[in-house]
């Protein structure tokens, strides 16, 4: 460790800072709370610039030192910087300095910002030491103090009990997996050392998955991340959004070379099965975050879709335009309940879009975020969401067997339909319609900043320089990540017509309804001439033109199935996974007082149950 | 030569008991004391042909530690008694879950 | 049958009847001495299995030292408290269901295994051998012993001191 | 010849004797003087042990097969030693216990000590057993040392169970006696003798034997005195307790399971250990949950860590052996941490866990350095009880992978699923003493020593994190002869 050439350097700096910043966001005292709220952005925002500069200018770079030694087998300490990881660092690093500067505004008043901005620092931290370590132990190692920050960070307001509840929630279903996982590191780990053996390894394999299906909310432990929603706002940008759930991705990206066919067989059908759970979810809720909450279950159910499909960079590229959009999204959700819980003599629920709407002119700088976003969310056509969809979408449509060419194909074309829909919806609640708030302002400076530039980075122009199809300035990143011209047209064509039935759905509703009415008239509104575009009236137009009856029969039929699988989700959701978190909370709790029950203080009474014991274990040797 | 044995699986078995049943510490002191009796006598039977003699060591011994568990038992006892007023163990529950 | 048999009988009878008497007695002070009846019987056994220096110890330490702790202890503890020294029984039902069993596992057992006959017979002289093997063969266990015995002594007083101190 | 080699217990049976003369001297004397010169015995003990570590390398048969000495007992000696230092040092800072008998107090840790060395190097059933009751003799006066209501309850109690363990466990080697004929269980005629007659009483007589081990490392069935004697116990005792005599229990007890393991007996024994071991962690961690009192709680956390040390000896492996030597190197350490911030929250009278709420906020550095301590006892990292656990975990594995024992990976997976219950409640304090606000203003006490004390410890564990190989290094070179 003598010489260390500038990138190492770098890359120490890079990973360190953020453990800097937690480290002095704890020693500043309370009094001289405001002070963490300059430091930690600023050093977020050095880690930032210095990881861009490791983008540009570093070659792939490995370090690596013996961390210990279990018998004959060394234990390395190794860090890889590649060109997935060397593009992580850039998403995390970035997107954590925009929400450390947006939380600047968003928390400003907080009791606990010390804490606050010292668990993202640290969470941070461990994020980056995720995407760089490479080693599956080291990575397990991260992958628990994220748990930890982000436990703490979810439970930020510990005294609304919800709050406590969710974070005690998401903390059971991460450690359910983790618990999977370290079996799987171990199960790996000993294959590398002794021979291979096909079923050992799809096991691990498979083992580490369930450890990634725990911290990127696939089903069937999907349902912390809706709850996490009671975190900070800011928190569910950077964990639930961009860099958290996505580590799961990133970790099957870097294992990749270690999945074995019926591995990924599995992880495509989890992943495609999580997408459809997440978009029909997202599509009748009332809550905005949990809106966007359920489409990042969608959104990673694709990524993982992706991976098991085999196209890893697609995936890897999906995550990355991802990481951005869903951040501006929800940083400006974050600025809608800013400004109105900022309000006097509030009493509604600020996240409940029934109660918002007309909020496009109050709050320009969010609704124009908010669509330029959400439209990156659903695949249009020229923002960075459409690209990455895209690829996804030619990874099914070039797979080798015609059915399963066919299925997924269809199926993710289906997610993306519906992701078209909840966004309009969504947009349609939230920002047009009637107004319903007085006085409303904008947000200050430093969260408009940061909803800007996230929204600026939705753009195509993030990916390729071609609008339409991958090529440009960034491919060498994303190698495998391949766009067949008909998967564009198709995907193009899908996300119209879903405009036109969004249009057509919700057009003239007055408030949101999770049994969607559906109306008879294909009335365009002459409002709508100035917030879509005069390209959704002429589509419009068109699309009343063609049959009515078949397209009003598939949507009764969309409405209908997604009404009645809502149902039997928020069934699932409350009686069975509700119920199982709290049985087998109760289960423990009973069991603990069984075994307490023992304790009665009677010192005779305790050696008749050792003696009992001893005879009943003796029965149960002899017999 | 068998009785020997039983003679001693009973006074094992009436020392257990003793220290279940009855409601007084020295009592439990005196099962305590039949059960190390009973293994003395286990040793010393089992000793019968052994010319290295080690049964009748590992009596010998057993009779010194069960004279250190006496005292020092008797001694708690004692001190029991200053606090609780009563030498019934079951009585003594301040410490329980 | 003879002579010693017959003794060696009546010393176990003699012992198996007292430690049920232990059981049954409702007095501590009876307890004790069927205790010394059970010692003292055990001790005649001993002999009967040329375990002379044993059956010495049992009565000298256990009749002689042990007894007299535990009859003192009686004594102290019922003048403090002034009640009668009848003790009650508890657990009476899984008490003796793991008694029973105890010694019913134990007793079938026994009778099942084959002990192996080991080699040789007693040294003519126990008594003589014991002594220097004493200090040859066991003289780790003999010093550990000592340390034990003046550990205990140290501990009886410190715990019993407090038994006179005025602090309650 | 034998005298070079058990140089460390000549020590320590001398400095009992030293103790006690000097207690004769300055009686009525509150002095420290009694502590330092027996942790000098302590340091001396550990100084000769790493001195002589070479001698070691070959095993010794001494005073007529009674002891051997090895490199295996030899690690756990300077371990209980270097416990045995660390409640000194904790007894030092404790008032209640300088006031009286304080001279008497060190003499029966010293013999404490004394007795876990000679458990630790026993190879024959009568030291076993004479051993075993002067570790448990002087552990049932040191528990009634608070000199109050509860200290004597907890003593009787420890004392009433104790000796009917030793009782039964006597028993259990009387018989192993008249079936194998020789009280040297590690020798070949031992081993012979039980594999020619196998039966159920040999089957029946071991487990009456282990009874008494389960007991004294309060492994379950036999650990329900273990609740109620700590919380009546003072703070250093405690700590004692829950180190020194497991890790002299385990060692006999793995020698002992090792005699059985050789032989062709007719059950299966790591089924049975397997089973032991999950009891354990699992009682101990499901009662814990529900504790108020710190004391309790960490009660039972010991219950749930004999389990997990219970592991190696469940695989009874070389690798398994390292992973346990390891885990008890950092079990010690993380709970001396534990123990150490718990008495100077004592002494700010914060015994219960509500009580320790805003805590954080007055002895902050106190606190973070009892969450490093609680953090490596529940396995999370970065810390060396992570790295440990990973060890036992790993080995149990690979020994599950070589024998295909179902029961193996049932016990891993238990394992895996109680250090996620285990989290509830070893964050339970601080829990409360950073996210709970203040009950009552305290007025701090001095606790810097306490500090800089658990604040060592703490560096020691997070530096095994990172550089295991420190001592794992150190223990690859050692020789497993059990």
């Amino acid at each position: 460790m003598t010489n260390l050439t500038p990138s190492e350097i770098l890359l120490a700096l890079v990973l360190i800072l953020p453990l800097v910043s937690a480290g002095v966001s704890f020693i500043i005292p309370e009094r001289y709370s405001w002070a963490t709220s300059l430091t930690a952005p600023l050093l977020l925002l050095v880690t930032a610039i210095l990881s861009f500069v490791l983008f540009f200018t570093s070659e792939d770079l490995q370090v690596s030192a013996v961390w210990f030694s279990i018998g004959a087998t060394e234990i390395p300490f190794s860090l890889l910087l590649d060109a997935a990881s060397r593009l992580m660092i850039v998403v995390v690093s970035t997107v954590s300095f925009l929400v450390h500067l947006y939380s600047m505004g968003y928390m400003g008043y907080d009791q606990k910002i010390t804490r606050y901005f010292g668990m993202l620092g640290l969470f941070t931290f461990s994020m980056l030491g995720i995407v760089l370590a490479n080693q599956l132990i080291l990575t397990f190692v991260f992958w628990e103090l994220m748990g930890f920050s982000s436990y703490m960070l979810i439970g930020h307001w510990m005294e609304k009990p919800a709050a406590a509840r969710a974070a005690q929630k998401a903390f059971l279903f991460n450690r359910i997996g983790d618990a999977f996982m370290l079996i799987g590191i171990l199960i790996t780990w000993i294959q590398q050392t002794s021979g291979n053996d096909p079923f050992w390894q799809t096991t691990g394999v498979i083992c580490i998955f369930l450890g990634v299906v725990g911290k990127s909310a696939q089903l069937p432990l999907s349902f912390w991340l809706p709850d996490a929603m009671e975190g900070p706002t800011p928190v569910s940008a950077l964990l639930h959004a961009a860099t958290m759930v996505a580590a799961g991705v990133f970790l099957l990206i870097r294992i990749n070379p270690l999945l074995t066919e019926p591995a990924l067989t599995v992880i495509a059908i989890t992943g495609i099965a999580t997408a459809l759970f997440g978009a029909v979810c997202a599509l009748n809720q009332f809550d905005i975050k949990k809106i966007l909450a359920y489409s990042t279950v969608s959104q990673l159910g694709l990524m993982i879709t992706a991976i098991g499909l085999g196209a890893k960079d697609a995936a890897l590229l999906h995550l990355f335009t991802h990481a951005f959009f869903k951040a501006g999204l929800f940083l400006a959700a974050g600025s809608i309940i800013h400004a109105l819980s900022h309000q006097p003599n509030n009493t509604l629920d600020v996240q409940d879009i029934r109660n918002l709407g007309g909020l496009r002119k109050k709050l320009p700088v969010t609704f124009m975020v908010f669509c330029v976003t959400g439209a990156s969310l659903a695949g249009v056509p020229l923002l960075s969401g459409f690209l990455s969809k895209d690829s996804i979408l030619t990874a099914a449509w070039n797979l080798s067997h015609p059915t399963t060419q066919f299925l997924f194909t269809a199926l993710i074309l289906i997610v993306s339909f519906l992701t078209v829909l909840y966004t309009f919806r969504m947009i349609r609640f939230v920002f047009l319609g009637n107004e319903s708030q007085a006085t409303l302002h904008e947000s200050p400076w430093v969260m408009r900043i940061p909803m800007i530039l996230c929204a600026v980075a939705s753009s195509w122009l993030l990916v390729s320089l071609n609008p339409l199809h991958i090529s440009g300035w960034f491919i060498h990143s994303f190698p495998g990540a391949e766009a067949s011209a008909i998967a564009s047209i198709i995907s193009a064509v899908t996300v119209l017509i879903a405009l036109i039935a969004a249009v057509l759905l919700y057009s003239k509703q007055t408030s949101p309804k999770t049994i969607v009415m559906l109306q008879n008239g294909f009335g365009v509104d002459s409002f709508y001439q100035r917030t879509i575009g005069s390209a959704v009236l002429y589509f419009a137009s068109a699309a009343e033109a063609t049959d009515k009856k078949v397209l009003d029969g598939f949507l009764h039929f969309i409405v209908y199935a997604h009404v009645s699988i809502a149902h039997g989700i928020a069934w699932f959701d409350q009686y069975i996974i509700d119920g199982v978190v709290d049985t087998s909370a109760r289960l423990v709790k009973w069991a603990g007082s069984f075994t307490r029950s023992f304790q009665g203080g009677k010192i005779q009474l305790y050696i008749f149950w050792a003696v009992a014991g001893l005879i009943i274990f003796l029965f149960f040797v002899l017999i | 030569m068998e009785h020997t044995l039983i003679l001693s699986s009973i006074l094992f078995a009436a020392g257990l008991m003793t220290v279940i049943v009855k409601r007084n510490a020295i009592m439990v002191l005196i099962g305590i004391e039949l059960m190390l009796n009973a293994a003395n006598l286990n040793l010393v039977f089992f000793n019968r042909n052994n010319p290295a003699l080690s049964g009748h060591f590992f009596a010998l011994f057993v009779i010194v530690v069960a004279v250190c568990e006496a005292a020092v038992g008797l001694a708690i006892v004692l001190r029991v008694y200053k606090y609780y007023q009563t030498s019934i163990p079951d009585q003594l529950t301040e410490l329980k879950d | 049958m003879s002579l010693i048999s017959l003794a060696l009988y009546i010393f176990e009878a003699l012992a198996g009847a007292a430690a049920l008497g232990i059981l049954l007695v409702r007095n501590v002070f009876h307890a004790a001495l069927l205790l010394i009846v059970c010692l003292i019987s055990l001790a005649g056994v001993f002999v009967i299995y040329n375990a002379e220096f044993i059956a010495v110890t049992q009565i000298l330490v256990y009749a002689g030292g042990v007894l007299v702790l535990i009859v003192f202890g009686i004594m102290l503890s019922s003048r403090i408290a002034g009640k009668p020294l009848v003790v009650t029984n508890q657990y009476v039902l899984p008490a003796s269901l793991a008694g029973i069993l105890s010694a019913g596992i134990l007793i079938k057992l026994f009778s099942e295994q084959p002990f192996a006959q080991q080699p040789g017979a007693l040294p003519g002289n126990p008594m003589n051998q014991t002594g220097i093997a004493l200090m040859r063969d066991y003289v780790l266990p003999f010093e550990i012993a000592g340390i034990l015995l003046l550990i205990a002594l140290i501990g009886a007083a410190v715990t019993a001191s407090s038994f006179y101190s005025k602090k309650q | 010849m034998g005298l070079y080699y058990t140089m460390p217990e000549l020590i320590l049976a001398g400095g009992i004797i030293l103790i006690v003369l000097i207690g004769f001297f300055l009686r009525n004397k509150t002095t420290n003087l009694h502590g330092l010169l027996t942790l000098a015995i302590f340091t001396a003990s550990v100084g000769y042990a790493i001195f002589a570590w070479s001698f070691y390398k070959t095993p010794m048969m001494l005073f007529g097969n009674m002891i051997r000495t090895d490199q295996f007992s030899a690690y756990f000696r300077i371990l209980a030693d270097v416990a045995a230092g660390l409640t000194v040092l904790m007894a030092l800072r404790n008032k209640s216990l300088a006031e009286k008998f304080n001279s008497e107090f060190y003499t029966f840790l010293t013999g404490a000590v004394l007795g876990s060395h000679l458990l630790m190097m026993s190879t024959n059933l009568v030291m076993v057993f004479i051993s075993l009751e002067l570790l448990s003799i002087s552990s049932y006066i040191l528990a009634g040392y608070s000199f109050n209501k509860k200290g004597a309850e907890g003593s009787l109690k420890y004392f009433l169970f104790g000796s009917a363990a030793s009782a039964i466990m006597l028993y259990g080697f009387s018989i192993l006696f008249g079936i194998t004929g020789t009280l040297e269980f590690t020798s070949e005629n031992f081993t012979n003798n039980l594999s020619v007659n196998q039966s159920m009483l040999v089957v029946v007589a071991a487990i009456m034997a282990f009874a008494g081990f389960l007991y004294k490392i309060a492994a379950a069935p036999m650990h329900v005195w273990s609740p109620d004697v700590y919380e009546g116990s003072p703070m250093p005792v405690i700590a004692f307790l829950s180190v020194v005599p497991k890790l002299a229990g385990i060692v006999v007890l793995t020698k002992m399971a090792m005699a059985f393991a050789v032989t062709t007996v007719p059950f299966d024994w790591q089924l049975v250990l397997a089973i032991i071991a999950m009891l354990s962690i699992g009682i101990g961690n499901l009662s814990a949950l529900w504790q108020n009192n710190a004391k309790r709680m960490m009660a039972y956390s010991s219950i749930a860590q004999s389990g997990f040390l219970l592991i190696g000896v469940v695989c009874l492996t070389p690798q398994s052996m390292q992973a346990f030597l390891f885990y008890s190197a950092l079990y010690l350490a993380a709970n001396y941490v534990v123990f150490i911030s718990l008495q100077a929250f004592e002494k700010n009278s914060i015994n219960s866990i509500p009580s320790f709420g805003g805590a954080g906020r007055s002895f902050l550095f106190l606190s973070i350095v009892l969450l490093g301590g609680l953090i490596s006892l529940s396995g999370i990292p970065p810390t060396g009880g992570f790295t440990s656990k990973l060890f036992v975990f790993a080995s149990l594995w690979a020994s599950y992978e070589q024998t295909g024992k179902s029961i193996l990976l049932w016990l891993l997976l238990f394992g895996l699923l109680n250090t996620v219950i285990s989290l509830f409640y070893y964050l339970k304090i601080p829990y409360y003493a950073f996210l709970k606000t203040p009950e009552s203003s305290l007025l701090p006490e001095n606790t810097s020593f306490e500090n800089f004390l658990a604040f060592l410890l703490v560096v020691g564990v997070l530096f095994f994190f990172i550089r295991p190989d420190f001592l794992m290094g150190w223990l690859n070179t050692i020789n497993f002869v059990l």
